[in-house]
């Protein structure tokens, strides 16, 4: 396939564009002060963090503004901003266009909403300036990311945030089982960091540059099969990022974390940088049939994986994070298509975004109601004591099943539309996975909301307070209203064309094509078959054994136990053999050939006995032998 | 005919060496270099002979001379240890070793 | 015939040096016969001390006059650049160690006296002593200068017997210890004389084959005497046995460590440093100038016995526990890198001068060091006199830090270490080696070297990084005799590893004319 | 002005004064002083280099032993500049943090730091020097005061682990004087001046040699797998303070030393012996990595990250041949990684010094949850376990990525192994980080003051200089990569070539 158009980034300066580094540095200043500040800055800490969040997103918003100015083919702007490493990449860059400044503003958006929730959230923690340190960090290291010009600084953003990461999932790290995943999480994605890596070695040597537009403009001077390593390396990365299958094992871990953190990394933001990494290497991919037919199953079978995960976690934040697998895989599956799925790829991120953050913050605050409760099982009723929570939980449940109209109906809907157009059997498949979408979710929520009390005795539940709720409130409007305003007229894919290319025929929304139908239709089966088993049954208090299928599920269709089979036995073996080595064979050889020596001397010293005549023997037989040898070298 | 002194000499020398290593007592044993010095008197004045110069005799007076003042020396030694040790065998001083 | 020998010529005046030595020996001989007992330690140590300066003083200027160019006493001793150098050196180092050696307590009171007698306690009581030593070391040294510069095979063997026979008498002097000291003085007898046999037997056959002892003589005649390459081969092998013996080349190296360990500590100082480099010269002297035409023969011989001796010094030193005996076989490994040296000689003149000219160096940083090394030993003491097992030694950082840094430093020095004097004597001599094309022996010696350096090392660690004994020795206040005996090595050990030029200089001008012939 | 000479002279006249002051706590400041004032005057130094001018600057020549051909010769080019700059800055830094490190043996503190000051001279010196045999000197030389600083003031094993450092890196030694008398006698110019010798071996075959001998050397010093097994046992035995110098700042005399003489002298040697070196640098990046996630005492750990560090250090210097498109990227990187790994390892080993320092104990299972009670010191601690790992937005990043970025160009296999180092180094460092600082607090740390004062001002600067670089590289590489091109073109690389490797610079 022919990579698509897309606009020539223009240099700029001035406005708000030129200072869209303040995005970045704001937070990043704000973590600063909170770090470095230490304990002085206890009492004011979280308005900081949140102060520096929503100037964030003021600026964003600025430069989106100033943005909307320039005419479409206009609207990619780089902007210069130090020197950096010379011959490799000469400048730190960023670049803003319709692609990165959507990212900027869902994640300085919703970060900042985020942020303001975790002031309720996090109230009685002791660390609670530490967290919102770590918040701005994140939002900084983000935002790096997605306004990078260039590989490396992507890749530094990259990491950033997955040190973020690291460091919110561990938030708690007195638990041991927050610390594990903390790193598990970290050595996870650096296992596709590799990938990414390797990556950009590959690209450089190809293409003597790493700035996006060094590269993305001159994808047809490389061979296919470069392009296609190219591709399938960057996958590798994405997939660590986004827990796409192999790289999904973390993110249930991850959970450990405290919930806004669930909310904004492991839902709404950072997991998706692997579909920005994939929409923004566009070209590479367009280039290479092979890399995107792989990014494409990928991506079915991790929206598959996640979606059946979720069927089995009684964890409400496991349900959930087993459902951001799946609907990052809609994703990496819409992005896998090229040019005609970008725009949906991005856009069901954007709307993802919302009412993930809105689902995970409503779990939150159930939990919060519930003393820190995950078990759903010990849940049920809880539409009547939190009114709010519910209604916007509710919001964000219709969004992400696709009830019609609300966002992610739009926006999943495409993405279902243009894999059907690009392959029968995946498209297909997608529509499978939002049957189970509809299955899961519907069972998440009955089993909270609804049915019988099942709280423990000392479960006072009671509604959050308004910090908390207005969050909510404001996602789910977003839960309900963004997808059609993105999809409707095709506008998303039109502003963002210029940075990714336009598809070679823009689809038009068809609400009435018969996958769409299909999808309906299936969700809705989900959903009864759900009230049936959660909503009108009983729920027992303990899981029941279930069949094969629901272990299967339940342990992550063994990821884990793949992992651990594969990778750490292995590994730890290796290690002791290692280490072994090292002692007994590498320093062996060097004690072993001292001790040789030492020994030689121990044994020759014999010779001095000490006798007065085995020394004259010795003079004599020397001469004899030296006689002999002169005779024998005096006669050759 | 000077070939058979030199070999008379060769075998005076081998004599005094294996005695070196076969005798124990300090005195024998010291004379038996002195038979191998003594040897090598027989040596040059074999070759100052053969040679037809006077070298080789002149020499072995020297030698003759510094055997004389190597007993002296010698003997004191022997003497000494004999006292401590009331033992001339080489063999009992090896105190020394390793 | 003619009928009238021509009267012998003898340059005095190139000889005066040695004629001092002996001069002042023969003096010494007359002290002790005339002078009253209480009299004689105060007058032989300035006459000793005196006829070394002097003798120092007449090599200076006749160096400054110009070295001679001619052998003097009808071309039987050869007064030239590196007789002369290494008379200078072995003079400053026997004035070094006579400094040692007029310390107290070393010498035994009468040696004649059974150990642990009633007579010896009488002779203690009455504080006999030997003054004989002074003459005899003396002697020694005349020994030890005549030798290098020796350019006739008898006079060669005359003065390894003049440098030998008091060092004999010597070694069974200690005062403690003395069932050791006698043994060392008979085993080092008994042997040397034993070896001097081998070399006197070779002497006989190169005199067979030359018809000659003068040096220069045999070396015109390789090469011309048809048919009788036995002698010379036979000749040449036995005095390298002799000359061997002396600088304790492998398998000749036995007796060294029993007679270093035996003899009175300022004895080995004196011999370590002394005798190696007068039978250092002798060798150099007496393969050039004579059997330079054969060097094809013995080069690969001495190749061997370098690398024996390397070996055999290093692997054997790694497991002694007394510092003596430590010190005498890396005398041992010493001398093997020495020999090295030797067989670097080639047929260019510069290429022998380079050889030559690292052997006087590294004779000069050796004989600093090790006479300052053992005069650290002659400190270290405790109940029994000398401590020279090394468990003693632990902890003598921590009691007396500056003793125990000078001794790690001369140990340093041995090792070879940059910025000491050892290390650009083994520079010297394997540069000269590798120019000279002897590679691989190089390689053995450095492989030696870092053998070697485990146990100077070893003894690094447990001076500074062990525990103290309780009991440990104690350090007795050096006289300042000894004091300056160290003071004086650990200067030469820090100025020839910092600013060698000087001395490099020396050496090299000493070895650019060669040897005369 | 003879800066060089200035330096080291300060730094000795420092070391003599310290020796001379009766009071320890003054012999301490005096000896921070004197290493400031180093600090300082270099500083002024490296700001007077000019980055584009002359190849060595600050050019000293003395005639020292004429004899053999021996010059007292000094210069800098910017890879010597930045490794002074580097080993001038972690001295008053390694003084700060040994400030009680030498009191508890009860052996002689004016020792101590004294005998850091003739080191640093040394540093300054082996780094500047221009002579190859003054090189050799301070190469070895150099071993006799760290000797005494582990020996003297190392833990229980001192004796063993500074014995075996010694000897280990005097056989190297050794070998290596075996080869630099050869190359002064096949070069026959009398002198040992590099840029004199530089060019002088053209038989490959004798370059072969002469090679492995200063190979082997540098490698047992940077040390390089299979010579690496007298570091942990050193590095975990030395005090702290030791440990970082020995690691930071010796060390690299190893992988400088290959990048100088090996690269320069012995081209085609190099070129011969590329795919043997990295092969070994490949395996010591792995295995390091590996044997360090085994381990269970933190200064070996950090001792075996650094054998995995040296690998890749190595690769990078050795990507730096003939026809590595790449060559640019990666000397420089290696360069850079060289001061980089000062920095970052120096930072691990002093806060892991610190924590062994209030615990008593260098054992990982004797620690848990210390982040509770000591958040700065955790704090610190992961930082400089981050950088350890080389995450992006910290110094050792970027040189991590040059030399790999470099050396893929050179031999895509090798740098795609030594890439999965990365993994490796997340694991080691972060569950060292897991097993002592968080989970339940062990009873046994639950009274461990948090860093004071001093330990703040002592990792302060370090973490900076990891932020700072990290980002901003540039003046760093200012300076490196005009002096990796000169050296490259040394390397024979033509003009072209080297050009196309800097690529976009004047390509666009």
């Amino acid at each position: 396939m022919e990579p698509a158009e897309i606009a020539s980034i223009a240099q700029h300066s001035g406005g708000a564009i030129g200072v869209a580094w303040l995005m970045i540095a704001l937070p990043l200043v704000g973590a600063a002060v909170l770090l470095l500040g230490g304990r002085r800055t206890d009492k004011f800490g979280h308005l900081l963090g949140v102060l520096m969040a929503v100037a964030s997103f003021v600026v964003g918003a600025l430069v989106f503004v100033q943005l909307l100015g320039f005419a479409p083919g206009e609207r990619r702007r780089g902007v210069t901003l130090f020197e950096f490493i010379p011959g490799l990449v000469d400048n730190v860059g960023l670049l803003v266009d319709p692609l990165s400044i959507s990212f900027c503003l869902l994640i300085t958006g919703v970060g900042s909403l985020i942020h303001i929730y975790s002031i309720g959230y996090m109230a009685h923690d002791p660390a609670r300036r530490r967290f919102f340190a770590y918040l701005n960090l994140f939002v900084a290291a983000m935002l790096l990311l997605v306004l990078a010009d260039n590989y490396l600084i992507l890749f530094v953003g990259w990491e950033g945030v997955g040190l973020a990461s690291y460091l919110l999932i561990g938030f708690w790290q007195h638990k041991p089982s927050a610390a594990t995943a903390a790193k598990k999480a970290f050595i996870v994605n650096r296992v596709g960091d590799v990938g990414l890596l390797i990556a950009m070695f590959t690209i450089f040597a190809t293409f003597h540059s790493l700035t996006f537009s060094g590269v993305l403009d001159r994808t047809g001077d490389a061979s296919q099969g470069t392009l296609t390593a190219i591709g399938l390396l960057l996958l590798v990365g994405a997939c660590g990022k986004s827990a796409q299958l192999p790289l999904q094992a973390w993110l249930l871990d991850a959970m450990e974390g405290p919930t806004p953190v669930s909310a904004l990394i492991h839902a709404a933001t950072m997991v998706t940088a692997g579909v920005y990494l994939i929409v923004r290497s566009g070209p590479i991919f367009e280039g290479t049939g092979t890399a995107q037919l792989v990014v494409t199953i990928v991506g079915v079978a991790t929206l598959l994986a996640g979606a059946i995960i979720g069927t089995a976690k009684d964890d409400i934040k496991k349900a959930l994070a087993g459902s951001t697998m799946s609907q990052i895989g809609y994703m990496v599956l819409a992005a896998g298509v090229g040019p005609a799925g970008y725009a949906f790829a991005i856009a069901h991120l954007i709307t993802h975004g919302f009412f993930k953050a809105n689902l995970f913050l409503g779990a939150g605050s159930v939990m919060h109601a519930m003393n820190d409760e995950v078990d759903m099982r010990k849940y049920g009723g809880l539409r009547t004591v939190m009114p709010i929570t519910f209604a916007t939980f509710l919001i964000g449940y219709l969004a992400i099943i696709g009830f019609p109209l609300l966002s992610g109906y739009f926006t999943k809907d495409g993405i279902i539309e243009t894999a059907m157009e690009h392959s029968a059997v995946l498209g297909w498949l997608a529509v499978l996975g939002a049957g189970i979408t509809g299955f899961y979710m519907s069972r998440l929520v009955f089993m909270t909301f609804f049915g019988k009390k099942r709280w423990d005795a000392k479960a006072h539940p009671h509604e959050s307070p308004a910090v908390m709720t207005w969050p909510l409130i404001l996602l789910s409007i977003g839960s309900i209203g963004l997808g059609a305003f993105l999809i409707l007229g095709n506008r998303f894919m039109i502003f963002l064309s210029p940075a990714v290319g336009a598809p070679a025929h823009s689809p038009a929304f068809n609400p009435f094509s018969v996958p769409g139908l299909a999808t309906l239709a299936l969700v809705a089966v989900g959903a009864v078959f759900a009230w049936m088993r959660y909503g009108a049954a009983e729920v027992p208090a303990t899981a029941p054994r279930g069949s094969f299928l629901t272990t299967f599920a339940r342990r992550d269709l063994y990821g884990d136990a793949l992992n651990e089979a594969l990778f750490m036995r292995p590994g730890q073996w290796l290690t002791r053999l290692a280490v072994f080595f090292d002692n007994r064979g590498v320093d062996g050889l060097v004690n072993g050939l001292a001790a040789f020596i030492g020994g030689t001397s121990g044994r020759v010293r014999r010779i001095q006995t000490g006798f007065v005549r085995s020394y004259a023997l010795s003079i004599f037989v020397g001469a004899a032998v030296l006689v002999g040898a002169w005779f024998v070298v005096g006669n050759l | 005919m000077t070939t058979h002194y030199l070999v008379l000499s060769a075998l005076l020398f081998a004599i005094g060496g294996v005695g070196v290593l076969v005798r124990r007592n300090a005195i024998v044993v010291f004379m038996c270099v002195e038979l191998m010095l003594n040897a090598c008197n027989l040596a040059f004045v074999t070759f100052a002979r053969q040679n037809g110069s006077l070298d080789g005799q002149v020499i072995a007076f020297f030698v003759m001379i510094v055997a004389a003042a190597e007993v002296v020396i010698g003997l004191a030694i022997i003497v000494t240890i004999f006292r401590t040790r009331r033992s001339a065998s080489v063999d009992d001083a090896s105190l020394l070793k390793h | 015939m003619n009928g009238t020998i021509p009267a012998p010529t003898i340059e005095y005046g190139m000889l005066a040096p040695l004629l001092v030595v002996f001069g002042a020996a023969i003096v010494g001989v007359l002290v002790e016969a005339f002078a009253p007992r209480y009299l004689r330690s105060a007058i032989h140590l300035p006459i000793t001390l005196l006829s070394l300066l002097i003798s120092f003083g007449l090599i200076v200027w006749q160096w400054i006059e110009g070295v001679p160019t001619k052998a003097a006493a009808m071309g039987a001793i050869a007064v030239d650049g590196p007789a002369m150098f290494i008379w200078g050196t072995i003079l400053v180092l026997a004035f070094v160690s006579v400094l040692l050696i007029n310390d107290e307590g070393h010498f035994v009171g009468s040696a004649a006296a059974v150990p642990g007698s009633a007579e010896e306690e009488q002779a203690l009581y009455e504080g006999a002593a030997h003054t004989e030593v002074y003459p005899l070391v003396l002697f020694a040294v005349g020994g030890m200068m005549l030798f290098p510069a020796a350019n006739d095979l008898l006079i060669a063997f005359v003065a390894l017997e003049v440098m030998s026979l008091p060092l004999y008498l010597l070694c069974g002097l200690a005062r403690r210890r003395r069932l050791l000291s006698q043994e060392a003085a008979m085993k080092y007898f008994l042997l040397g004389a034993f070896s001097s046999a081998f070399f006197l037997y070779g002497t006989a056959m190169i005199y067979g084959y030359a018809n000659s002892l003068d040096l220069a003589k045999i070396g015109a005649t390789l090469g011309t005497v048809g048919g009788q390459d036995m002698l010379l081969y036979l000749g040449g092998a036995m005095i390298s046995v002799g000359l061997l013996f002396k600088i304790g080349g492998a398998p000749f190296q036995a007796w060294k460590p029993d007679v270093y360990q035996g003899a009175p500590t300022p004895i080995t100082a004196l011999m370590a440093s002394g005798t190696l480099i007068a039978a250092f010269g002798a060798l150099v002297r007496v393969f050039w100038v004579a059997l330079g035409g054969l060097d094809w023969d013995w080069r690969p011989v001495f190749y061997g016995v370098a690398v024996l001796t390397m070996l055999v010094g290093a692997i054997l030193a790694i497991t002694q526990t007394d510092i003596k005996r430590m010190l005498a076989y890396s005398s041992i490994a010493h001398g093997g890198f020495l020999l090295i040296g030797v067989i670097a000689t080639g047929s260019a003149q510069a290429q022998n001068t380079s050889a030559l000219s690292g052997i006087l160096f590294y004779l000069v940083a050796y004989g600093f060091t090790t006479v300052g090394a053992f005069a650290v030993v002659t400190m270290v003491r405790d109940a029994g006199g000398e401590a020279w097992h090394l468990s003693r030694w632990a902890g003598l950082g921590k009691r007396s830090p500056l003793l125990a840094g000078v001794f790690a430093f001369f140990l340093l020095a041995f090792a070879g270490i940059p910025l000491t004097s050892g290390f650009f004597g083994k520079y010297a001599i394997f540069q000269a080696a590798v120019t000279g094309g002897a590679l691989s022996l190089v390689i053995v010696g450095v492989v030696a070297s870092a053998v070697a350096a485990f146990f100077y090392v070893r003894v690094i660690v447990l001076m500074f990084f062990s525990d103290p004994a309780a009991d440990g020795p104690s350090v007795v206040l050096p006289s300042r005799g000894t004091a300056a005996v160290v003071g004086l090595a650990a200067l030469a050990t820090v100025v020839l590893g910092v600013f060698p030029q000087p001395v490099l200089d020396l050496a090299h001008s000493a070895a650019q004319s060669l040897f005369v012939r | 002005m003879p800066w060089l000479s200035t330096l080291m002279g300060v730094s000795v006249l420092g070391a003599l004064g310290v020796t001379l002051i009766r009071n320890d706590k003054l012999a301490k400041q005096f000896t921070l002083l004197v290493s400031l004032i180093v600090l300082a005057l270099t500083v002024t130094m490296a700001v007077q280099f000019s980055p584009n001018g002359d190849q060595w600057q600050f050019q000293e020549n003395h005639s020292w032993i004429p004899a053999f051909g021996i010059n007292y010769s000094l210069a800098v080019d910017g890879i010597a500049l930045v490794l002074i700059l580097l080993s001038v800055i972690l001295v008053p830094i390694v003084v700060l943090a040994s400030w009680h490190d030498a009191e508890k043996g009860k052996r002689s503190v004016r020792t101590y730091f004294s005998l850091i000051l003739v080191l640093e001279a040394m540093m300054i010196g082996v780094f500047a020097a221009t002579d190859v045999f003054l090189f050799y000197v301070l190469f070895e030389a150099m071993l006799i005061p760290m000797y005494f600083m582990i020996g003297s003031y190392g833990g229980a094993q001192r004796s063993y682990a500074a014995v075996k450092f010694l000897l280990y890196s005097l056989f190297g030694g050794l070998l290596m004087l075996v080869a630099v008398i050869a190359l002064y006698s096949i070069a026959g110019k009398n002198t040992f001046m590099l840029s004199d010798l530089i060019g002088t071996v053209q038989d490959v075959n004798t370059q072969k040699w002469l090679f492995l001998g200063f190979f082997i050397a540098f490698a047992i010093k940077a040390p390089l797998w299979p010579f690496h097994t007298w570091l942990p046992d050193a590095a975990a035995q030395a005090p702290a303070g030791a440990a970082v110098l020995l690691v930071g700042v010796l060390d690299k005399v190893g992988t400088f030393g290959m990048l100088r003489f090996c690269l320069q002298l012995f081209p085609e040697a190099s070129a011969y012996f590329t795919p043997l070196v990295i092969v070994l640098a490949v395996i010591g990046v792995i295995y390091g990595a590996i044997v360090a996630i085994g381990q269970t005492d933190m200064m070996r750990l950090i001792a075996y990250t650094s054998v995995s560090h040296f690998g890749v250090i190595t690769l990078g210097v050795f990507a730096m041949t003939k026809g590595n498109p790449g060559a640019q990227d990666a000397g420089a990187g290696a360069t850079l990684y060289m001061v980089n790994h000062g920095f970052s390892t120096g930072a691990l080993f002093l806060i892991v010094g610190f924590l062994i320092y209030r615990r008593g104990s260098q054992f990982i299972a004797d620690y848990g949850g210390v982040q509770k009670v000591a958040p700065i010191l955790a704090g610190t601690f992961l930082v400089a376990g981050l950088s350890s790992l080389s995450l992006p937005g910290l110094s050792t990043f970027v040189s991590e990525f040059m030399v790999l970025s470099g050396a893929f160009r050179l031999h895509v296999p090798a740098a795609a192994i030594a890439t999965i180092g990365v993994i490796l180094a997340a694991i080691y460092i972060l569950w060292m980080y897991q097993r002592t600082m968080n989970g339940p607090t062990a009873e046994s740390v639950k009274t461990l003051p948090d860093l004071n004062a001093r330990e703040k001002w002592v990792v302060a600067p370090l973490v900076a200089l990891l932020l700072v670089f990290g980002f901003y590289p540039k003046p760093l590489l200012d300076v490196i990569n005009p002096a990796v091109k000169d050296t490259l073109s040394s390397v024979s690389v033509t003009a072209d070539q080297a050009a196309a490797a800097t690529g976009v610079k004047e390509g666009k």
